[in-house]
């Protein structure tokens, strides 16, 4: 299997990159739900199979549509986004090669990782049934935190997107 | 965690108070919402018994300790200020009033989260609940390009500061296989050899953690959306947030306390870069937010000293130094909102002549300026002092950089002061009408600055 | 007696207060009375003390209080009398006193008459102080306060900008020699355990120090008593200190106040005999200063600058008496010395005020006929300063010649036989051309001469008694007058433990026939070169000419020897422009630039520091992602 | 304990007074602070030990307590403040302030931090409220004061408390040994060489900014120029006794052998600061600056003495801290007189005032000789002593430290000359003489002047136990 | 899968993480519309995603998958509020361009 790996992971990083270069926005959106759709499928090949599902759902889905909306709204869907010069492309690049390598390199001998594995196998770990189990039990309290989080999105969303309030001068 | 409950109910009740059209009667049900949510907060210190009880609540994902019940009747108390404030502040706003003091409350839920939390999970989830209210705080006054400015800066870089937050809670959980602090503390009793994937992650959740407490180089958005955002939102990051911040950092640092040599160094130098870059810049600023702003960068500097001290009062330490440091700001802004009015002016100059035009005013301006420089027997000297000390036996250079950075803040501080008690007031000035809710701020600011000398080590005993 | 010593300097320390504080609401005869009485109180109770110390030959000391314990200092405000304190006690009340009651006539229309006198008492007070103290301290405090007054009476008419200048540089010069007495005091202190002088004045006990550390003390000392009784090189201010009142440059700067850095010579001759090298540097200054100030005295025209040049030279002539060890020598020097000096000052003074206040020889001639009695008193004073026989100045010269003779060779003696012979020179000169041939001055003054009143006579004619007279005091054995050296005598407990001291064979051990001679040859000398000067400014009636004329040597002479302005290039104006430079460059630029330019390189800084916020969030996120590796390359290293 | 607290509530209420009531109330007060501190001073115990001790717990935590106490150093300058502030106001009392409340107000809140910080015995304490002392005389040197007195002031407090800061680093550092900051405590801190090197530089450079010392004096003549003359004498005559208080009870003690090996060096910078000032001072033309640099290089000879650290140079020390706050406060009180009569303090333009005011010439005139150490004035005494005291550390730099006596008399002399001596000019022929509120300070400055010079034992056996068991101590 | 037959993939995973997130940022660094930087923020959380749901995998511990579903909770709410925003500083700028906010500096 690990060949169907390494062809995930081709297709993620040639999306990937195909999305930060290229000229328009909406090829960049295309490329990224590419991208997404590459992960989901290592999160299958990882057993995820759940989250792979909700991933395509809400990223490929919802999120990205989102985008796709905005940027149709605003109309940029073009070729013609300003470009920045290519001294500081050059820099930018030099900068994110220098954070991967770094980051790689700080996260030298890794093998020790292999210590904690646990000796049993859970192949049904990703399933919805187990996933969910967990949710409504260790993790009810941030589930229903994270209720807060979507509230104040809505309403800070609301508030600022929403046109014409003429009885608020300030806004 | 019924002081967060009610939080968050209140929260939810203004909103819908909003909603139907309530706006005389907001403010008195925040009013007395908070009030309420403090009572029970004390209430919960006060019959906190961590033998009976148990540290653990909600499922092991928050704990309402006496540090995060501290926190949190600090937090709230706070709130109550910005509250009394936002009558003058909010003034204008109609409809929307509402939306504005939920949007303030469901931070105030995520700071509750950054007191409490026992789980990345929670970290990661009360900094967002944190931040995204604020995102748009800060952008609220829609028609302002600053406010525009400022609203994306803070969200682009917020959500960049995230990303990285989140690699590394991602390298954390892989190299410890646990999410929270207690399986950290497991995992760090256990092994002597740890993986460079397990510091790399954490000196990236510290990366994260940085942004939001604004440290060099992570702190390039502060003084921006300091500046654009409305200067109440302005007051409210720069005191609640940046406490949360810090009491969610300072947790995150002792629970790692004892892998301190490896990130020891590493904020060590950030300290010692954001005192010199917060201190520094703040010399040239001539309009009062950036200023403050700066200055709190510097803040932030000296207060990373308390993540170094290691010893178990430095978390009091930095009890006492947010809450003097949340004091004297809320003194400042408020006597900042009212010298500058309506004139939208920033410049330090609205403060000119002030000491004869409104005394007190000056006064309370004064206390709370040099609290926050340091001056001795101000709260804020107190708060340094023990930051200082603690980090004064295995740090000694970075506490000389941090008094040398002291010595350079009390130019600008004394700035203020120059202007309002040495200069000559503009010739349109006149004296302010002090509303009694600024007031009420102005007293409790300066008796706080100046009472929190008195017992700081009562102050510290608190968490 | 010991209780009434207080009383001596107490007298004129109220008439201090009674003058100083309510003075100018008494009338003039009341404040010069009080003051005069003041001293003339203390002149009684000092003959009372003197007559005791005589019968008794015992010194008498009177602790008062303890002025300073701290440390291992303990020291006690306390005065004593013996041999020579009490001389000095006599002459210090008696000539004051006269003083006094001739200022009274003097000052009369001075609108400061009241000040002048509060001064005076305070000088006398202070003067007492000096010579009565039991301790250096006590002697320095009067040392200090003698400088005051005298600064104070130079600067006495202040508005005139030129005296306040000599006030200072008199008080500045001083305070140069006062250094040096500290210093030697500490010096003392350090080892001997104490500045007493009945603890320090034990010969066994000097032996047994360091005979370096001796001379050390002794130089010191000296330095202080340069600058006291104007010796070079700190004698310039005595010169221009005639800037005063002329009764205070009789007292002061003639009579007493200069002499302190004998007494204190003689008061130290333990010390000082028990050190050659500190003796040789004694006299090798004196002799100089003696010689230097005569030759400048030539060509002086200032009828008190003459006098002035001549008491730094006298003083310098008993400084070389003090070297050879002859102290009783030159304490008879001191006294005649007061005697005349002070004689022919207030007669000087007496010219000028006959003169409103001219005082140029040149403006003067043919006085001898417009004051008669002036020109006696000038005429008696002298021939004393010139050694005419049988004058008072006559006997204590000799005796100083003879010391030098004895105990320094023949070269010593030529050279001050040489120096009295020019002191001869210019007061003759002086002499001659004041009182002799025609009148040169104006009309105005011809006609409206002030004679001296009877305050003013009645003291001349003391004095010029005992300007007569005084010699009689240590007349030598060979003249067989009654009681013979019966000054030497007198002060022979003060001076008995100087061992190998001149004064010790003072008596009769050496040869009479050798002092005839020497006596002889000075006195022809004397009396050939005042006639020699009579010839020239008496009857070829030569004038000196006026300063811009002279050349050569003469001039640098009339310049003196342009020591004030080689002072002035090499002192003041450096410091001047130290000063300057120190202020407005080092100062400001150098030491509070490096603070400044920490304060500005900040704010620079700061200026710089705040482009870093650029304003672009891209500069923003590059910051974050450099930060970000560069933390994690440190990681790595770490 | 009272001496502190009748200060800081008279400025409480200083601050609620409107109009002259304030002069009234400042004076009240002051007066009612010196009554009780003579009255403490009956049956003082002279022996070293404190008396009247006064210790409130504080911040357990630290050892930290709000502990006063008085021997005799503390006294001595207890004493000083307490009689130089009624003489200070009274020297006010014809400067119009504007509200005279606030500048009471603030100078008796000064008042009170002075007798605290020369009363703690308690670390912390001691510098809160050195600190807290920096701070009213700030805002009356930048309220009331001239020129340029924003950026002076600005550089004033900000150089002071930059040294200061650096105390409080060795005082953190002293305590965190000690585990309290009690000073006895501090006193038994055995410390390795290095750590001693290290906290005794901290003081220094807090005291040596304070006193000043050459070369961190470019404060000093600015800010005692720009500032209104109460603030400079408070500044003078009090304010920098602290520093050299400071050296002698906090720095020396704690860090002994560091001290003995580093103190030629610090004696030499003070003795370089005599001759520096003094020399600088011999051309100045402002009356005010020419005083400002007179107090450097007074105060140079006082730290020379204090840095030798034997019984003469302590003693003396005290002594003269004593007599330069009284001289100094005198000389900013002609020179504040002459320069509202005349309305210049430039030396050039004065001239002939004796004639006009005599009374303020004699007064004048006993200062002066005071400042010049004159015998029998007050300071001669303690150059005396000081001058000893180095002379026992060091011969040579006793002998160039002792040219202060030459150059105080070239410059003040200068001075006298140009102010009172001369003719007069334009400026000075109708001189208003000093009348009785001018007088009565004046008067009471020149009788303690000749008072302690005659009979300066009293001070000297108030301190002399404390020295002794100073230097016990410090086991010097 | 992974944890049954390839556990050496984990570091594999590790560097296509570290990969992708730095791709992520490069992104964010060179581009101007602020909506694809908005979508490289994305690709950097989806970055962490994968790292999650690959350790959850390796370690045999669900609690990283459930820690995707948190983040894309909050990526969802973040890109709401995020796109409110654009939308509010295109009606006052008509431009997304971030290059031209920088009114707020020094």
């Amino acid at each position: 299997m690990e060949y169907l790996f390494y062809a995930l992971s081709t297709l993620s990083i040639v999306f990937a990159l195909y999305m930060v270069l290229a000229r328009n926005p909406v090829h960049s959106v295309l490329a990224l739900i590419l991208t997404f759709f590459a992960i989901a499928g290592h999160y299958i090949l990882l057993n995820a199979q759940f989250l792979a599902v909700v991933h395509v759902i809400v990223y490929a889905g919802a999120i990205m549509v989102l985008f796709l909306f905005v940027l149709m709204l605003l109309n940029l869907n073009t070729d013609n986004e300003p470009q920045k010069s290519n001294m500081w492309k050059i820099l930018a690049a030099i900068s994110a090669g220098m954070l991967l390598v770094t980051l790689v390199a700080a996260m030298k001998d890794s093998e020790q990782l292999v210590v904690l594995r646990s000796n049993q196998v859970l192949p049904d770990q990703g399933l919805v049934h187990n996933l969910g189990k967990l949710l409504f039990t260790k993790y009810v309290a941030p589930f229903e935190i994270s209720s807060i989080l979507f509230l104040a999105a809505m309403v800070g969303a609301v508030l600022i997107g929403k046109r014409g309030m003429q009885d608020d001068p300030m806004l | 965690m019924f002081s967060f409950l009610t939080v968050f109910a209140l929260a939810i009740v203004v909103l819908f108070a909003g909603l139907f059209g309530l706006r005389k009667h907001l403010f008195w049900i925040l009013a007395t919402g908070l009030t309420a949510a403090f009572a029970v907060g004390i209430g919960e210190w006060i019959g906190y018994d961590p033998a009976v009880e148990g540290p653990k609540v909600l499922a092991g994902m928050l704990s309402f300790d006496y540090y995060a019940l501290s926190f949190g009747a600090v937090a709230l108390g706070a709130m109550w200020l910005i509250a009394l404030m936002s009558g003058f502040s909010f003034r204008h706003l109609n409809k929307s009033l509402g939306d504005h003091y939920g949007l303030m409350l469901f931070s105030l839920c995520g700071a509750f989260c950054l007191f409490s939390y026992e789980s990345l999970l929670m970290l990661f989830l009360g900094v967002e609940i944190l931040s995204i209210p604020l995102y748009v705080l800060a952008g609220s006054q829609r028609r302002s390009l600053a406010s525009n400015e400022a609203a994306l800066k803070y969200y682009l870089m917020g959500s960049f500061a995230t990303g990285i937050l989140l690699f590394g809670i991602a390298l954390l959980f892989g190299s410890t296989n646990s999410l929270d602090l207690q399986g950290m503390h497991t995992y760090l009793a256990g092994s002597l050899e740890r993986p460079g994937l397990f510091y790399t992650g954490l000196l990236l959740v510290f990366m994260g953690m940085s942004f939001k407490v604004a440290a060099v180089p992570f702190h390039f958005w502060s003084p921006d959306v300091y500046e654009g955002s409305p200067t109440l939102v302005t007051t409210y990051m720069s005191t609640i947030v940046k406490m949360a911040a810090f009491a969610a950092f300072f947790r995150l640092a002792s629970t790692f306390g004892i892998a301190a040599e490896h990130w020891a160094p590493i904020v060590a130098g950030l300290s010692a870069l954001t005192i010199l870059v917060g201190n520094g810049t703040a010399v040239y600023q001539s309009r009062f937010k950036r200023l403050l702003a700066y200055s709190s960068i510097s803040h932030t500097g000296y207060l990373l000293l308390g993540l170094l001290a290691g010893t178990p009062g430095a978390g009091g330490a930095m009890f006492l130094y947010l809450l003097s440091y949340v004091t004297a700001t809320i003194g400042a802004f408020a006597v900042f909102q009212l010298a500058t009015g309506d004139s939208g002016k920033e410049e330090i100059s609205v403060f000119n002549g002030l000491a004869k035009r409104n005394p007190w005013l000056a006064f309370s301006m004064a206390v709370s300026v040099l609290s926050m420089a340091g001056i001795p027997p101000l709260a804020g000297f107190f708060g340094k002092y023990f930051l200082f000390a603690g980090a004064l036996a295995h740090w000694p250079w970075l506490v000389v950089v941090a008094l040398l950075g002291s010595a350079v803040g009390i130019y600008y501080y004394l700035r203020l002061i120059a202007a309002m008690y040495f200069t000559p007031a503009d010739d349109d000035a006149h004296e302010i009408d002090v509303p009694w809710a600024y007031a009420v701020v102005a007293l409790v600011c300066t008796v706080l600055a100046l009472a929190l000398g008195v017992a700081p080590g009562y102050v510290m005993g608190l968490v | 007696m010991a209780h009434m010593l207080p009383l001596i300097p107490a007298f004129p320390l109220i008439g201090f207060l009674i003058v100083g504080l309510f003075g100018k609401n008494l009338p003039k005869t009341v404040t010069g009375g009080i003051a005069s009485l003041a001293v003339l109180a203390s002149f009684v109770v000092s003959v009372l003390v003197f007559g005791e110390i005589s019968s008794t030959h015992h010194a008498v000391e009177s602790q008062m209080f303890t002025w300073l314990k701290a440390g291992d200092w303990n020291i006690g405000f306390s005065l004593m009398a013996d041999q020579l304190s009490g001389w000095m006690m006599l002459i210090v009340t008696g000539i004051g006193f006269l003083i006094h009651v001739y200022s009274v006539g003097y000052m009369h229309d001075d609108e400061g008459f009241h000040k002048f006198f509060a001064y005076l008492n305070l000088f006398v007070f202070s003067m007492l102080l000096l010579i009565m103290g039991s301790n250096f301290l006590i002697l320095f405090f009067g040392w200090e306060g003698v400088g005051l007054c005298s600064y104070l009476l130079i600067g006495f008419w202040y508005d005139n900008a030129e005296y306040g200048k000599a006030a200072r540089k008199a008080f500045i010069m001083n305070r140069v020699g006062d250094l040096g007495l500290l210093l030697g005091i500490f010096l003392m202190f350090t080892q001997f355990g104490s500045v007493n002088f009945s603890d320090v004045f034990q010969p066994e006990l000097v032996a047994s120090k360091d005979p370096g550390v001796i001379t050390a003390i002794c130089l010191l000392l000296f330095v202080g008593a340069m600058g006291k009784s104007a010796q070079i090189p700190l004698y310039t201010w005595l010169p221009d200190a005639m800037a005063g009142p002329t009764p205070v440059s009789a007292l002061i700067h003639a009579a007493t106040m200069v002499t302190a850095g004998i007494y204190m010579v003689v008061r130290s001759n333990v010390l000082y005999s028990a050190s050659p090298d500190a003796m040789a540097v004694v006299a090798g200054v004196g002799l100089a200063t003696s010689l230097f100030a005569a030759v400048i005295g030539l060509r002086q025209n200032d009828i008190k600058k003459v006098l002035a040049y001549s008491t730094v030279s006298q003083l310098g002539l008993m400084f070389l008496a003090l070297g050879m060890g002859a102290y009783a020598t030159a304490m008879f020097h001191v006294t005649t010395h007061a005697f005349f000096k002070a004689l022919l000052f207030l007669g000087s003074g007496a010219v000028i005020h006959a003169l409103h206040g001219e005082q140029d020889i040149r403006n003067m001639g043919g006085l001898r006929k417009m004051l008669p009695f002036t020109y006696a008193i000038m005429l008696i004073g002298t021939l004393a300063i010139s050694g005419f026989p049988l004058l008072s100045g006559f006997f204590s010269k000799d005796e100083i010649l003879e010391q030098v003779y004895l105990n320094g060779g023949t070269l010593l003696w030529g050279i001050s036989l040489i120096s009295a012979l020019i002191t001869v020179t210019y007061m003759s000169r002086m002499l001659f051309v004041a009182f002799h041939g025609e009148f040169r001055g104006t009309h105005e003054q011809a006609h409206h001469l002030h004679k001296p009143g009877l305050s003013m006579a009645v003291p001349l004619g003391i004095l010029a008694v005992l300007s007569v007279f005084g010699g009689l005091l240590n007349t030598p054995h060979f003249l067989h007058l009654p009681s013979p050296q019966w000054m030497a005598e007198w002060l022979k407990p003060v001076l008995d433990h100087a061992h190998g001291a001149a004064d010790a064979h003072g008596g009769g051990h050496h040869d009479s026939g050798l002092a005839l001679q020497l006596m002889a040859v000075a006195t022809v000398l004397s009396l050939a070169v005042m006639g020699g000067c009579w010839w020239i400014y008496s009857q070829k009636k030569h004038l000196p000419v006026s300063d811009a004329a002279q050349e050569g040597f003469t001039k640098v002479v009339a310049g003196k020897f342009y020591v004030d302005e080689l002072y002035d290039w090499l002192f003041v104006r450096p410091t001047e422009y130290l000063s300057r430079f120190l202020h407005d460059v080092y100062d400001r630029l150098v030491v509070d630039g490096l603070v400044n330019g920490l304060g500005k390189g900040v704010v620079a800084l700061s200026g710089q520091l705040r482009k870093l916020q650029t304003g672009n969030i891209e500069t923003y996120l590059l910051g974050m992602v450099l930060g970000a590796s560069a933390l994690l390359a440190v990681l790595y290293m770490l | 304990m009272e001496l502190l607290l009748i200060p800081f509530a008279a400025a409480l209420l200083a601050i609620f007074v409107r109009g002259d009531g304030a002069r009234y109330l400042a004076l009240g007060a002051t007066l009612t602070n010196l009554g009780v501190t003579l009255w403490r001073l009956v049956g003082f115990q002279t022996d070293g030990s404190f008396n009247h001790e006064t210790n409130l717990p504080w911040i357990p935590e630290l050892g930290a307590s709000f502990h006063l106490g008085f021997d005799g150093i503390s006294m001595l300058l207890v004493l000083l403040t307490n009689i130089l502030a009624p003489i200070i106001v009274l020297t006010t009392w014809k400067r119009d302030f504007g509200q005279a409340g606030r500048f009471y107000g603030l100078f008796l809140l000064m008042q009170g931090a002075l007798v605290g910080v020369f009363s703690a015995l308690d670390g912390l304490l001691f510098y809160v409220f050195w600190e807290l002392a920096l701070i009213p005389i700030y805002f009356i040197c930048a309220i009331w004061g001239g020129d340029d007195k924003n950026r002076i002031t600005l550089k004033f407090f900000i150089y002071t408390f930059f040294g200061s800061l650096f105390m409080l680093a060795s005082l953190i550092y002293m305590q965190q040994k000690a585990g309290s900051f009690d000073l006895n405590a501090l006193y038994a801190v055995e410390l390795a060489p290095s750590e001693a090197l290290w906290v005794l530089l901290g003081f220094f450079l807090a005291f040596a900014i304070k006193m000043p010392i050459f070369p961190f004096h470019t404060w000093q003549p600015d800010t005692y120029t720009v500032a209104p003359t109460g603030g400079t004498m408070l500044l003078s005559g009090i304010m920098l006794k602290m520093g050299l208080y400071g050296a002698m009870r906090w720095m020396v003690p704690m860090a002994p052998e560091a001290f003995v090996g580093q103190s030629t060096w610090m004696m030499i910078l003070a003795v370089i600061g005599i001759v520096y000032a003094s020399i600088i001072a011999v051309r100045q033309s402002d009356l005010k600056r020419m005083i400002a640099y007179s107090s450097i290089a007074h105060v140079g000879l006082i730290a020379a003495g204090v840095f030798a650290f034997n019984r003469e140079g302590l003693q003396g020390g005290l002594v003269q801290m004593l007599n330069h706050g009284i001289n100094v406060v005198g000389l900013f009180f002609v020179c504040d007189l002459l320069e509202h009569r005349l309305g210049t303090r430039d030396l050039a333009k004065m001239g002939g005032v004796a004639k006009t005011a005599p009374r303020m010439a004699v007064l004048f005139m006993v200062v002066m000789l005071g400042t010049v150490a004159v015998p029998l004035t007050n300071g001669f005494v303690g150059e005396f002593l000081l001058l000893n005291a180095v002379w026992q550390a060091n011969a040579a730099l006793a002998a160039v430290a002792g040219l202060t006596i030459i150059f105080c008399a070239v410059y003040m002399l200068r001075a006298y000359q140009l102010t009172m001596f001369g003719p007069t000019g334009p400026r000075t022929e109708n001189v208003a003489d000093v009348d009785l509120v001018e007088t009565l300070p004046l008067a009471l400055l020149v009788a303690l002047i000749l008072v302690l010079g005659v009979y300066p034992q009293p001070v000297l056996d108030l301190t002399a136990g404390s020295v002794e068991r100073l230097i016990q101590a410090a086991g010097l | 899968m992974l944890p049954l037959q390839h556990p050496e993939l984990i570091n594999q995973y590790i560097l296509l993480s570290a990969l992708l997130f730095c791709i992520g940022a490069l992104g964010v660094l060179i581009r101007r519309n602020a909506i694809v930087v908005l979508m490289c923020i994305e690709l950097m959380l989806n970055a962490v995603n994968l790292l999650f749901a690959a350790f959850s995998s390796f370690l045999g511990n669900a609690d990283g998958q459930i820690f995707v579903f948190f983040i894309m909770v909050v990526a969802a709410a973040e890109a709401a509020v995020g796109l409110a925003i654009l939308v509010m500083v295109y009606r006052n700028t008509r431009s997304v361009d971030i290059s031209f906010l920088d009114k707020l500096k020094g």
